[in-house]
C-alpha cells in the first residue's frame, strides 16, 4: 500500500465533490472532530460509486456503516469510508425522516455493505431500496419492530410465548 | 557369454533410468538425478568387470555374440545380434567413464534448470543409443542406434529451445547428419543387396570369399564412411559442430568430444575388414585434411567452446587418418585416449564459463562468458580446473609422459611409414605433422588466453570462484587418466601396453582380394622400423615450437598477434570466417532449396488450384439437375411410401402399450399355454 | 475443487440442473448445532452430493442487542460488555472501546498503561491466534495440535489471571488506564513464556500441522479470497492479510504506541498454492503470534514506571458531545467504534460496533460457492469468526 | 446327518423367503436389503454343494458388488419416503398367473424326471476347488474367458458413457 | 460337505471331553463352533476394551496429557466404566426412523466383523476353521459391512448420516480393489488360499516373510494394504465416513447406547482384523522372526505382531488430519492400485523366475 | 435330504420370484433385482447339476461366467436406469412409455 502520496484532506474531498454533484452535497461543519459530510438521500448510491472509482479518491473499503437515531424525526446513515491505495478517510451522512425511512443501496458498490445493510434495515428500520437480500439478519424473521430505536418497545408475546421482559413495577 | 549379457545389461540399465526419468522424473527426490547417474555409475562398475575379464583373459581373438530373430518377413529374416570382442569391451569403458563422470559433473552444473529432469532423461537416453551402437555387431542394429543418438544428440543440443540458436543449431546437426546418413543407408543397401545379410560376420564372410568385391564393394565402403563423415563432422560436413556448442557444456564434452562424434570412427573399425584400398586412401584424405583444415580454424577463434569443438574435429580428423593409412590400432587408441583429454578439456571449460558467467550475472555486466578475451588469470580463483586443464592441453598437444603423445605420436608414425612406402602420397604425413603443431599453439594459446594474464574484466574478478565438488571431481578423475601409465609401461611407446595387444588389426580381406601390394604395408608394421623414432623426435619439435610460439605470443608477449593478423588479412579472415563453408553452403545448396519450395508452391497455387476450382464448377452444375431430379421423383415416390407406412403404424400403435412388462406377462403366458398344449 | 458455471448454481430449488449426473439438490442445515460452525451459526448448503453450490449464513443466534445496553449503561459499563463481544480476544476489544472513549474525551493516558494494554493485547492476540490454530486443526481432522494450542494457550490466560483475576473476560483496560498493576515477576514469567512459545510454534505446532502434507493439500487452493474481493467485502485482519493486502492498522494507521515498536506485517504469499487461499490465512495467523512476541518483548524492555491511570478521570466521567470512529487492529480484524455523545448522558447516546467477524463472515458465501463440503469446513475455520464477534 | 439338513433348511428358507420379499415389500430399499438376504443364502446353498470358492465369488461380486451398485442406484434415485413400488392390480394378477402357471410346469417337470439316470458314476471330489478352477479358466475355457473380459470392458466403458455429464 | 481340514482347537477339546461323547459328530462340531464363536466374541469385546483405554492413553500422551487416571490403576477400569454407561443408557429410536433397518444395522455391521476372526490362524493348531478359501473368505464378509453401513446412513433419515454411509461405501467399495490387490500379492506368493498355509510357506525367519523374501514388491504390497485397510474400517486419515467436524458422526449420528457401542466395537474389531490380516499375510502370522525366539508360543507372536499394527493405527490417528473425499479416491485409484498392480506384476516375475 | 429335486425346486422359486419382480414391480431398479434372482436360479441348477451329475467342474465354470454377466448387466443397466432418471425424473416403468408415443 502506497500511503501518503495522494492523501487529500477532507475539505479537499469536499470541494471535489461539490465540484462534481453541486447540491446535492450538502453544507457541512468541516470543523469539528470528525466532520460528517451530509448527502441528499437519492444521490448517496451515485456519489459511492464516483468516490470509489475515482482515481484520486478510490475509497475502495468501506469501513462501517452505522445507522443512528437522531431525534424524534430522522434517523441518519453514516458510512465510514476509506481509501486503502491512498490513505485518506470520509464520513458521509444522510439524514432521513423516519416515517419513510428509505435510501438507495450502495451494496452495489461495496459488497461489504450488504450484510451491514440488513442489519441497518434489521434493527433501526432502515429501508434499502435495491438490496438484493433485504431480510433481517439478527432478529428472527418475524421480529416485530427495530430494536435501536428510542422509541422501540418489545413485543409482548412471541410466537405465542410471552416475551421475557421483567415488567417494571410502576408502582 | 556371462560377461556378453553383462554388457546387455550395461545397455539397459540406461534404458531404464531413462523411461523412469521421462515418466517420473519431475516427481522423484531430487527430481531424479540420482537414479541416472547411479544407474550410469552402475554402468561403469559392469564396463569395469568386463574389461578386467578381458584384460586377465588377454586374448586378442576373444569374441562373444548372441543372435536373435528380430523380423521375418517372408523367407527374408533379419536378425539381429551382439557380439562382445575387445574392441567392444574398451569402447564400452571409455563411453560409461566418461559418460558417468561427465553425468556427475552435469549435477552440479545444470543445477536450477527448469528441465533439470528431462535433461538427465535425454542423458540416460543418449547412453542407451551409444551403448547399443557399440554392442550390436549388425549393420542394422549399428543404423538404428546411430540414428538414435543422432536424436538425442538433437535433443541435447537444443536442450536450451528457447535460444533461436540454440534450436536452430539443434536443426542444423540433425539435417546435417541425414545428409551423411542418406550415404550410409545406401552403402548399406549395397551390401544387404549383394551379400543378402546386414550381419557383419555374414558381410566378412561374403568378402573373404570373394563374392563381394570389386568396385561395388570400394562404393559400399565409402558411402557408410559418408555417414562417419556425417557423424564424425568430417570436411565437407563438419559444419553442425562448432553449432553444436549451443547445447549444454556437458552435452559438449559427452556427445560432441568423447563419444558420439566418435562413432564414425567406430563404424570404420568396425568395417575396416571391407574396406578397398581406394576406399582407404578417400578415407586418409579426408581425415587428413580434416585435421589440418580444422586446425587452422581454430587458430583464430575466440569462443571458448568453438576452439574446442574445431580441436575435436581436428582430432577426429586425425583418427581417420590414422585409420585410413591403415594405423588401426593407433587410430582406435587414439580414440580412446582422446576420449578422457578431450572430455576434460570440455568439463573443463564449463567449469570455467560456468565460473564466469557466475561472475557476469553476479557484477551485473553484459558479457559474452564464452569469450576468452574477456577472461584471464583464472587460475588463481580456480586452481583445480587449471591444473586439470593444463594437463589435458599437455596431453593433446602430444607433450610425453600423456596419454595424448603415445597415441598421437603412433598415429604420426603410421602416416610417416606409409608415406615411406608410398611417396606419392607424401601430403598426408605433411597434414598431419602440421596439424599437430597448429593443435599445440591453438590450445596453448586458449590456456593463455584463459588462465594467465589478467582478468579483463576487473568488476566481476571478486565473483570468480571454483566450481562445485560434483564438477571438480570429474575433472580430476579424467586428469589422471591423462597420464601414459594406464595404457602402456613405456612413456614412448604405446606397443608395450595391453591395447596393442588386445587390438589387432583386423584381415582385411579386401585389401588381400584386390590383389594389391599397395597398402600392405604402413600401419601397426610401419611402427616398428625406423619410421617410428623419425615420428617420435619430429613431432616432440613440433609440438614444441607450437608451445613456444604460443607462449611468446599470448604470454610473454614478444610476438604480436595482432600483427600476424594484419601481415596475411585475407587468411585471417578465412581462417575467422571458417573458411567460408557455411556461407558457401548457404549460397548454393539452401538457395536452391528454397528457390525450388518457392516454384513448387507457385505451381500448387497456380496450377492445381485452378484445375480443382473447375472441376468443382462443373460438379455444382450437374449436381443441381441431380437436385431437381431427386425432389420431384424420388421424393414424391418416398413420401407416398412413407405416409401408407405411417397410416398403418398408427393402427399398430394402438396393440402395443409400450410397456415391457406387460408384454412379457403377454410372452409367458403363451409360453405356459403352449408348453401345457404340446405337452397334453 | 470441482469447477461448477456460475450459471448452475443459481439454480432454482427443484429446478432441474442442466448438465451433470441428475440427482436432486439437496439443503443441508448445517448448524446452529455443529462440532465445527465454531459457535451457533446456521448455514444453509444447497448441496449437489458432496458440492456446495449455496451457502447462505444465517446468524444472529447469539445476538443480545450489545448497542442497545450500551445506551442503557454508563461509559465505563460498556466495557464489560465489550469483553463478551469476541470472548476470545477481550482484550482486543476493551482497547479499541477506551481508545475510542478518550478520543472523544481527548484525554492522555498514562506511559505505563500504554504498554500495559499493549503487552495485554499481543499476549491476547497469541491466545487468540492460538485458538484459531488448534480449532482450525481439529476442523481437518487432527485433533493433537488442538490440544498442544491450549497447553500454550493455558499460560497465557494463567498470565491475566495473576494479572487481573480473570481468565475470559477482564475488563482490564479502563478509561484513562488499566485497572490492575502488573504483579512482581510478570516481565520474567512473560519472558520466559515467550522464549518457550517461540520455540514451540517452530518446532513442534508447524511440523505436526502446518506443513503436513495432507493439512496442505487439504487448504491450499482451496477458498480463494482475491485482493480485490477481500477488500469489496471488507475483510480485515488476518484473512485480509492472507490474501497479500500488506494493510496492520498497529502499522498503517497506528494508535496507542505501536509506531514505537519494529514488527513485520505478515502477508500471505502463496508458498503453498494460490495467494489467499486457506493455508495463506493459517499460515498468516501462525506467524502473526510470533510477530506478537517480538513486540511484547520489546514493550517489556521498554516499559517505564509511572502512574496507570490519569488522575482526572473520576468516577462519573462527563464525556463532551460529539462523534468519533476509532479502530484497531483486533486478532481478528478491524474493530471500530462508532461513538456519539450528546455530552449530557451518563453514557453513550449510539454505540455502533463495526466487528470485524461480521464482515468476514459475509464472503463465505462467496468463496464457498462450488467447493466441497469439506472444504467449505475449512473455509469457516480459516476466517475464524466468533459469533460471539458476529451477532454482538 | 439331521444336523446338517437343518442349516440346510434354514439357508434355504431364507434364500426363498427373502427372494419373496424382494417379490413384495413396499419399500424398494426393503427389496435390496431383501435381495442381499437371497443372494447371501443362495451363496450359502453353493456351500452345500461343495462350491466354497463360488460361494466367496457370489458374496464378493453379488453383495459387494451388484448389490452395491443397486443400493446406490436406489439412493440416488428414490427419496427417503418413497411410496409404493408394487404396480397395479392387473398387472398383478396377471404376472402372477404367468409366474404361478411357469412354476407349476416346472415343478412337473422336476417331480417328473428320471434324474437317477445322471447320478455320479463315482465320487470325483474337485478340491482344492480354487486351483481346478484356475486351470479350467487358462485351458479349456480360455475362449470365454477372454470374451468374458473384453465383455466386462465394454460394460464398463458403456456404463461409464451411459451416466457422463453431458457437455453443453 | 465341509471339507475343513480339522485344525480347529475347539473341535480338539470337544473331542476330548468324554462326557460329550452321547453326541453325534456334527452335533460336536456345531457345539464347539458356538463355543469359537463366544470366545471370539469376547476376544473382540475384551480387546476393545483394553484398545480403547490404549487409544485413550496412546492419545493422551501425544498430546501431552495424561489421559484418563481416575478409574482403576492409571484408568484401567475407565472403558469398563464406560462400558457400563452404554451398557445402561437408554436405547433412543428418533421418529422418522425407519424402525427395523435401523436396529438390523449393527447387527450387521458387528456380525461381519465378528465372522472373518474364524480364519485367523492364532498359532499352529489354534484357528477355528482352516478354510481352503480363507482370505477370500474374509474379502467376501468384509464386503458384507457396506450395505449395514448404508442401511445405518438410510434409516436414520438424516442427511449427515446419509453422507456418512454414501461417503463409507464409496470408501469401502473403492478401497477394496487395493486392498484385493495387495492380498493377491501375498496369494500368489504363498500359493495358496488358506491362511495357515500362507503363514507356514513364511517359516524360517524374519527374512522368509512376505514383506521382505519379496522386496520391494512384499513391502509396497503390504504398505499398499496396510494404507487400504485402513480407509477400509474408516480410520484416519481415511475416517471420512465419521468425520465430525464435518458430518457430525457420519452413519452413528443418530445410534446410541449398546446400538452405537456395537459400531464402536466393530470399529475395534475390525481394526484388529487388519491387523491380524497383515501379520499374516505379509508379516509371518505366529511364525517366529528368529529361530533363538521359538521358545516363544505362536499366539504370542501373532498377538505382539497384531497389536504392533493395532498401534500403528492409533499412533497415525492422533497425529494426521483427514483427507478429503477427492484426494481419498485420487489415493486409492491413482496411487494404491497402480502400485498395488506393479507389485503384482513384479511378484508375478519372481515367482515365474 | 439334500437331493437335486430340492435345488432344482429352489431354483424354480427364485426363477418365479424373479420372474414376478421382473413383472410386477413398478421401479426400474426392483426390476432390475428380479433379473438378479433369476440368474441366481440359474446358478443354483448349474451348480446342483454340477455337484450331482458327472458332468465335473463344468456347471462352476459356467456359473463363473454367469457372474460376469450379471456384473456386465448390472453396471449396464443400472446406468441406463440413472440416464432415464435424469431425462424422465422418473424411474417408474409406467410412466417410461415413450416408445408407445
Amino acid at each position: 500500500m502506497v500511503q501518503g502520496e495522494f492523501v487529500m484532506t477532507i475539505e479537499e474531498i469536499y470541494k471535489k465533490l461539490r465540484k462534481s454533484f453541486g447540491g446535492t452535497i450538502l453544507e457541512s461543519d468541516l470543523e469539528v472532530l470528525e466532520p460528517v459530510v451530509g448527502i441528499e438521500p437519492q444521490s448517496i448510491a451515485e456519489v459511492s460509486g464516483f468516490l470509489k472509482n475515482e482515481p484520486d479518491l478510490k475509497f475502495t473499503s468501506l469501513m462501517c456503516l452505522s445507522s443512528v437515531d437522531l431525534d424524534e424525526e430522522n434517523l441518519q446513515v453514516v458510512y465510514h469510508l476509506h481509501s486503502m491505495d491512498h490513505n485518506h478517510k470520509i464520513i458521509l451522512g444522510v439524514i432521513i425522516p423516519k416515517n419513510a425511512a428509505k435510501i438507495p443501496t450502495v451494496s452495489g458498490v461495496w459488497r461489504t455493505a450488504n450484510w451491514h445493510e440488513r442489519e441497518a434495515f434489521d434493527l433501526m428500520g432502515v429501508e434499502f431500496e435495491g438490496h438484493p437480500d433485504h431480510r433481517r439478519i439478527l432478529c428472527p424473521d418475524d421480529w416485530e419492530g427495530h430494536p435501536l430505536r428510542k422509541d422501540y418497545v418489545v413485543q409482548e408475546m412471541y410466537n405465542g410465548l410471552p416475551v421475557p421482559y421483567p415488567k417494571e413495577e410502576d408502582d | 557369454m556371462a560377461l556378453l549379457y553383462l554388457a546387455i545389461v550395461i545397455w539397459l540399465l540406461p534404458l531404464f533410468a531413462f523411461v523412469v526419468q521421462i515418466f517420473f522424473g519431475n516427481r522423484l527426490p531430487r527430481k531424479g538425478d540420482w537414479l541416472v547417474v547411479g544407474a550410469m555409475f552402475i554402468d561403469l562398475i559392469l564396463a569395469l568387470i568386463i574389461f578386467a575379464n578381458i584384460l586377465i583373459q588377454y586374448d586378442p581373438g576373444y569374441r562373444v555374440t548372441l543372435h536373435f530373430d528380430w523380423i521375418v518377413l517372408g523367407t527374408q529374416n533379419f536378425p539381429l545380434g551382439f557380439a562382445l570382442d575387445n574392441v567392444t569391451a574398451v569402447m564400452l569403458v571409455v563411453v560409461t567413464a566418461v559418460s558417468a563422470l561427465v553425468f556427475l559433473y552435469s549435477i552440479g552444473y545444470m543445477k536450477g534448470d527448469p528441465r533439470y529432469s528431462r535433461y538427465f532423461a535425454y542423458l540416460s537416453f543418449f547412453a542407451f543409443s551409444m551403448l547399443g551402437l557399440i554392442l550390436f555387431d549388425n549393420l542394422l542394429g549399428i543404423y538404428m542406434c546411430w540414428e538414435l543418438v543422432g536424436l538425442s544428440s538433437y535433443l541435447l543440443i537444443g536442450f536450451w529451445f528457447e535460444k533461436d540458436s540454440a534450436s536452430n543449431a539443434g536443426k542444423k546437426a540433425f539435417i546435417t547428419n541425414r545428409v551423411g546418413d542418406f550415404g550410409m543407408f545406401v552403402g548399406m543397401l549395397i551390401v544387404f543387396y549383394v551379400t543378402g545379410t546386414f550381419s557383419l560376420d555374414g558381410i566378412e564372410a561374403s568378402v573373404v570369399s570373394g563374392n563381394f568385391s570389386g568396385s561395388i564393394l570400394t562404393a559400399a565402403g565409402i558411402l557408410l564412411f559418408v555417414g562417419a563423415v556425417g557423424k564424425s563432422a568430417q570436411f565437407p560436413l563438419h559444419v553442425w559442430l562448432p553449432d553444436a556448442m549451443e547445447g549444454p557444456t556437458p552435452v559438449s564434452a559427452l556427445i560432441h568430444a568423447a563419444t558420439m562424434v566418435v562413432a564414425g570412427v567406430y563404424l570404420v573399425v568396425r568395417i575396416f575388414f571391407m574396406l578397398t584400398p581406394d576406399s582407404m586412401l578417400v578415407i586418409a584424405y579426408i581425415g587428413g585434411f580434416t585435421a589440418l583444415f580444422a586446425a587452422t580454424i581454430a587458430l583464430v577463434q575466440n569462443d571458448i567452446k568453438r576452439v574446442l569443438a574445431y580441436s575435436t574435429i581436428s582430432q577426429i580428423g586425425y583418427m581417420i587418418l590414422a585409420l585410413g593409412t591403415g594405423a588401426y590400432a593407433a587410430g582406435l587408441f587414439h580414440l580412446m585416449t582422446h576420449a578422457f583429454f578431450k572430455a576434460l578439456l570440455f568439463l573443463g571449460s564449463g567449469s570455467v564459463i560456468h565460473a564466469v558467467e557466475h561472475a557476469f550475472r553476479s557484477g551485473k555486466i553484459d558479457a559474452d562468458p564464452q569469450d576468452m578475451n574477456n577472461m584471464g588469470g583464472l587460475r588463481r580463483k580456480m586452481p583445480v580446473t587449471f591444473w586439470t586443464f593444463i594437463i589435458a592441453t599437455v596431453a593433446i598437444s602430444g607433450v610425453p609422459f600423456t596419454s595424448g603423445f603415445l597415441s598421437k605420436d603412433a598415429i604420426l608414425a603410421g602416416t610417416l611409414s606409409f608415406a615411406g612406402t608410398h611417396p606419392q602420397h607424401f601430403l598426408l604425413p605433411f597434414f598431419g605433422f602440421l596439424a599437430a603443431g597448429l593443435t599445440a599453439f591453438y590450445m596453448f594459446r586458449l590456456v593463455f588466453k584463459t588462465f594467465f594474464g589478467e582478468f579483463s574484466i576487473s568488476k566481476a574478478w571478486g565473483y570468480v570462484h571454483e566450481s562445485a565438488l560434483t564438477m571438480t571431481i570429474p575433472l580430476v578423475v579424467l586428469s589422471i587418466l591423462c597420464f601414459f601409465v594406464f595404457y602402456s609401461y613405456s612413456p614412448v611407446s604405446p606397443d608395450e601396453g595391453w591395447f596393442y595387444h588386445l587390438i589387432e588389426k583386423p584381415e582385411q580381406a579386401a585389401v588381400a582380394n584386390a590383389g594389391s601390394a599397395m597398402l600392405t604395408t604402413g600401419g601397426e608394421e610401419g611402427e616398428h622400423d625406423s619410421s617410428h623414432s623419425y615420428a617420435l623426435i619430429m613431432s616432440l619439435i613440433i609440438a614444441f615450437t607450437g608451445i613456444i610460439i604460443s607462449y611468446k605470443t599470448y604470454y610473454s608477449g614478444k610476438i604480436s598477434a595482432v600483427e600476424w593478423g594484419n601481415m596475411y588479412p585475407r587468411l585471417y579472415r578465412c581462417m575467422f570466417n571458417k573458411w567460408y563453408v557455411d556461407e558457401f553452403y548457404s549460397a548454393t545448396i539452401i538457395r536452391f532449396t528454397l528457390g525450388w519450395s518457392a516454384f513448387c508452391g507457385w505451381f500448387d497455387d497456380n496450377i492445381i488450384d485452378r484445375v480443382v476450382n473447375r472441376t468443382a464448377r462443373v460438379t455444382v452444375v450437374i449436381s443441381w439437375f441431380n437436385g431437381k431430379f431427386d425432389n420431384i421423383i424420388v421424393d414424391g415416390l418416398v413420401n407416398g411410401i412413407a405416409n401408407t407406412t405411417q397410416l398403418l403404424g398408427w393402427f399398430t400403435r394402438q396393440v402395443q402399450t409400450g410397456k415391457i412388462q406387460q408384454y412379457l406377462v403377454g410372452l409367458l403366458i403363451a409360453l405356459v399355454l403352449i408348453i401345457i398344449l404340446r405337452t397334453m | 475443487m470441482p469447477e461448477i458455471k456460475t450459471d448452475d448454481v443459481y439454480i432454482e430449488l427443484g429446478k432441474h440442473p442442466k448438465a451433470g449426473f441428475a440427482t436432486d439438490d439437496m439443503i443441508l442445515q448445517m448448524g446452529p448445532q455443529h462440532p465445527s460452525t465454531h459457535g451457533v451459526l446456521r448455514i444453509e448448503c444447497v448441496t449437489d452430493g458432496e458440492i456446495i453450490k449455496k451457502a447462505t449464513c444465517h446468524i444472529g443466534y447469539l445476538h443480545r442487542c450489545f448497542e442497545k445496553h450500551a445506551e442503557n449503561v454508563m461509559w465505563q459499563g460498556v466495557i464489560p460488555f465489550t469483553d463478551r463481544m469476541d470472548y476470545l480476544a477481550s482484550m482486543g476489544q476493551n482497547f479499541s472501546y477506551v481508545i475510542t472513549v478518550e478520543k472523544l474525551m481527548g484525554i492522555e493516558v498514562p506511559e505505563r498503561a500504554e504498554y500495559m494494554r499493549v503487552i495485554t493485547a499481543e499476549l491476547q492476540r497469541i491466545a487468540s491466534h492460538l485458538m484459531a490454530y488448534g480449532t482450525y486443526g481439529m476442523d481437518i481432522g487432527a485433533f493433537t495440535p488442538f490440544l498442544w494450542a491450549f497447553r500454550e494457550r493455558e499460560y497465557v490466560l494463567d498470565l491475566f489471571e495473576k494479572l487481573c483475576g480473570a481468565r475470559l473476560l477482564y475488563n482490564y483496560m479502563w478509561i484513562g488506564g488499566v485497572s490492575h498493576d502488573v504483579y512482581d515477576g510478570f516481565a520474567e514469567e512473560c519472558m520466559s513464556f515467550l522464549d518457550t512459545f517461540e520455540r514451540v510454534v517452530f518446532e513442534e505446532f508447524n511440523p505436526i500441522l502446518t506443513y503436513n502434507k495432507i493439512f496442505i493439500e487439504r487448504t491450499a487452493n482451496v477458498g480463494i479470497l482475491s485482493p480485490e474481493l477481500a477488500i469489496d467485502y471488507g475483510i480485515t485482519g488476518p484473512c485480509l492479510r492472507g490474501s497479500g493486502v500488506d494493510w496492520d492498522l498497529r502499522r498503517d494507521d497506528p494508535y496507542s504506541i505501536y509506531d514505537r515498536f519494529d514488527f513485520e506485517v505478515i502477508t500471505g504469499k502463496g508458498e503453498m498454492g494460490t495467494v489467499g487461499d486457506c493455508w495463506d490465512r493459517f499460515m498468516v495467523r501462525v506467524l502473526e503470534m510470533i510477530e506478537s512476541v517480538k513486540i511484547i518483548r520489546q514493550a517489556l524492555q521498554q516499559m517505564p514506571e509511572g502512574p496507570i491511570m490519569n488522575e482526572k478521570i473520576k468516577k462519573v466521567i462527563r464525556v463532551p458531545a460529539g462523534r468519533v470512529y476509532g479502530r484497531t487492529e483486533a486478532p481478528r480484524g478491524e474493530l471500530g467504534y462508532y461513538l456519539i455523545s450528546d455530552g449530557k448522558g451518563r453514557g453513550p447516546n449510539r454505540l455502533k460496533a463495526r466487528s470485524p467477524c461480521f464482515s468476514n463472515l459475509s464472503v463465505l458465501e462467496e468463496i464457498s460457492r462450488g467447493c466441497m463440503l469439506a472444504d467449505l469446513i475449512a473455509i469457516i475455520g480459516s476466517l475464524d469468526i466468533v459469533l460471539g464477534c458476529v451477532d454482538r | 446327518m439331521i444336523g446338517k439338513d437343518i442349516i440346510f433348511i434354514i439357508f434355504a428358507v431364507i434364500t426363498v423367503g427373502s427372494a419373496a420379499l424382494v417379490v413384495f415389500s413396499k419399500k424398494i430399499i426393503y427389496a435390496a436389503f431383501s435381495l442381499m438376504l437371497s443372494l447371501f443364502g443362495v451363496a450359502a446353498l453353493f456351500v452345500f454343494l461343495n462350491a466354497d470358492f463360488l460361494a466367496a465369488v457370489q458374496v464378493i461380486v453379488y453383495v459387494g458388488g451388484i448389490l452395491v451398485l443397486i443400493l446406490f442406484g436406489v439412493l440416488l434415485t428414490v427419496k427417503i419416503s418413497s411410496d409404493n413400488v408394487i404396480s397395479h392390480l392387473s398387472q398383478r394378477i396377471w404376472g402372477s398367473i404367468a409366474a404361478v402357471g411357469m412354476f407349476v410346469l416346472i415343478f412337473i417337470a422336476i417331480t417328473r424326471t428320471n434324474w437317477t439316470i445322471l447320478d455320479k458314476s463315482e465320487d470325483v471330489v474337485y478340491y482344492p476347488q480354487s486351483e481346478a478352477i484356475g486351470i479350467q479358466l487358462l485351458t479349456n475355457y480360455i475362449l470365454p474367458f477372454e470374451v468374458a473380459s473384453i465383455l466386462l470392458l465394454a460394460a464398463l466403458i458403456g456404463a461409464m458413457f451411459l451416466v457422463r455429464p453431458e457437455n453443453k | 460337505m465341509i471339507q475343513a481340514e480339522y485344525y480347529n482347537i475347539f473341535v480338539k477339546i470337544i473331542d476330548q471331553l468324554a462326557v460329550l461323547d452321547f453326541l453325534p459328530p456334527v452335533w460336536k462340531f456345531i457345539l464347539a463352533s458356538v463355543i469359537a464363536a463366544l470366545v471370539f466374541f469376547h476376544v473382540i469385546a475384551i480387546f476393545a476394551l483394553v484398545a480403547i483405554w490404549v487409544e485413550r492413553k496412546v492419545a493422551g500422551h501425544i498430546q501431552d496429557r495424561l489421559g484418563p487416571m481416575e478409574t482403576g490403576w492409571h484408568g484401567v477400569l475407565q472403558t469398563l466404566a464406560d462400558a457400563i454407561k452404554l451398557l445402561i443408557k437408554e436405547d433412543i429410536i428418533a421418529g422418522g426412523i425407519d424402525r427395523r433397518l435401523f436396529v438390523l444395522a449393527p447387527v450387521i455391521v458387528f456380525m461381519t466383523a465378528l465372522a472373518v476372526f474364524v480364519v485367523f490362524p492364532v498359532g499352529e493348531n489354534f484357528i477355528v476353521s482352516d478354510l481352503n478359501i480363507g482370505i477370500l473368505y474374509i474379502v467376501a464378509i468384509s464386503t458384507l459391512v457396506v450395505p449395514g453401513i448404508i442401511m445405518a446412513g438410510w434409516s436414520s433419515n438424516n442427511k449427515w448420516s446419509l453422507f456418512g454411509a454414501m461417503r463409507s461405501a464409496a470408501q469401502i467399495v473403492s478401497y477394496e480393489v487395493p486392498v484385493g490387490l495387495a492380498i493377491v500379492c501375498a496369494v500368489m506368493a504363498a500359493g495358496s488360499l488358506s491362511m495357515q498355509t500362507i503363514v507356514e510357506s513364511q517359516a524360517g525367519g524374519f527374512w522368509n516373510w512376505f514383506i521382505f523374501s519379496k522386496f520391494p514388491f512384499g513391502f509396497i504390497a503390504f504398505f499398499i494394504y496396510f494404507v487400504a485397510s485402513l480407509a477400509e474400517i474408516n480410520r484416519t486419515p481415511f475416517d471420512l465416513p465419521e468425520a465430525e467436524s464435518e458430518i457430525v458422526a457420519g452413519y452413528m449420528t443418530e445410534y446410541s447406547g449398546m446400538r452405537w457401542s456395537f459400531f464402536f466395537l466393530a470399529e475395534y474389531g475390525n481394526m484388529l482384523a487388519v491387523g491380524a490380516i497383515a501379520t499374516t499375510l505379509f508379516l509371518g502370522g505366529w511364525q517366529t522372526p528368529i529361530s533363538l525366539l521359538s521358545f516363544i508360543p505362536g499366539p504370542v507372536w501373532f498377538t505382539a505382531k497384531t497389536m504392533f499394527l493395532v498401534f500403528v493405527h492409533i499412533w497415525l490417528r492422533w497425529t494426521l488430519p483427514r483427507l478429503r473425499v477427492d484426494q481419498l479416491m485420487y489415493m486409492c485409484w491413482k496411487v494404491l492400485t497402480p502400485f498395488a498392480f506393479v507389485s503384482i506384476f513384479g511378484i508375478g516375475l519372481w515367482m515365474t523366475f | 435330504m439334500i437331493t437335486l429335486e430340492v435345488f432344482l425346486t429352489i431354483g424354480a422359486l427364485l426363477f418365479v420370484f424373479g420372474i414376478l419382480a421382473v413383472v410386477t414391480k413398478r421401479n426400474a431398479i426392483g426390476v432390475l433385482m428380479g433379473v438378479e434372482l433369476i440368474l441366481n436360479a440359474a446358478n443354483v441348477n448349474f451348480i446342483a447339476f454340477s455337484f450331482f451329475t458327472d458332468t465335473g467342474i463344468d456347471g462352476i465354470m459356467i456359473a463363473l461366467f454367469i457372474f460376469v454377466i450379471a456384473v456386465a448387466e448390472a453396471a449396464v443397466a443400472l446406468a441406463i436406469v440413472l440416464n432415464i432418471f435424469r431425462n424422465m425424473q422418473t424411474i417408474n416403468v409406467d410412466e417410461i412409455d415413450s416408445l408407445k408415443k
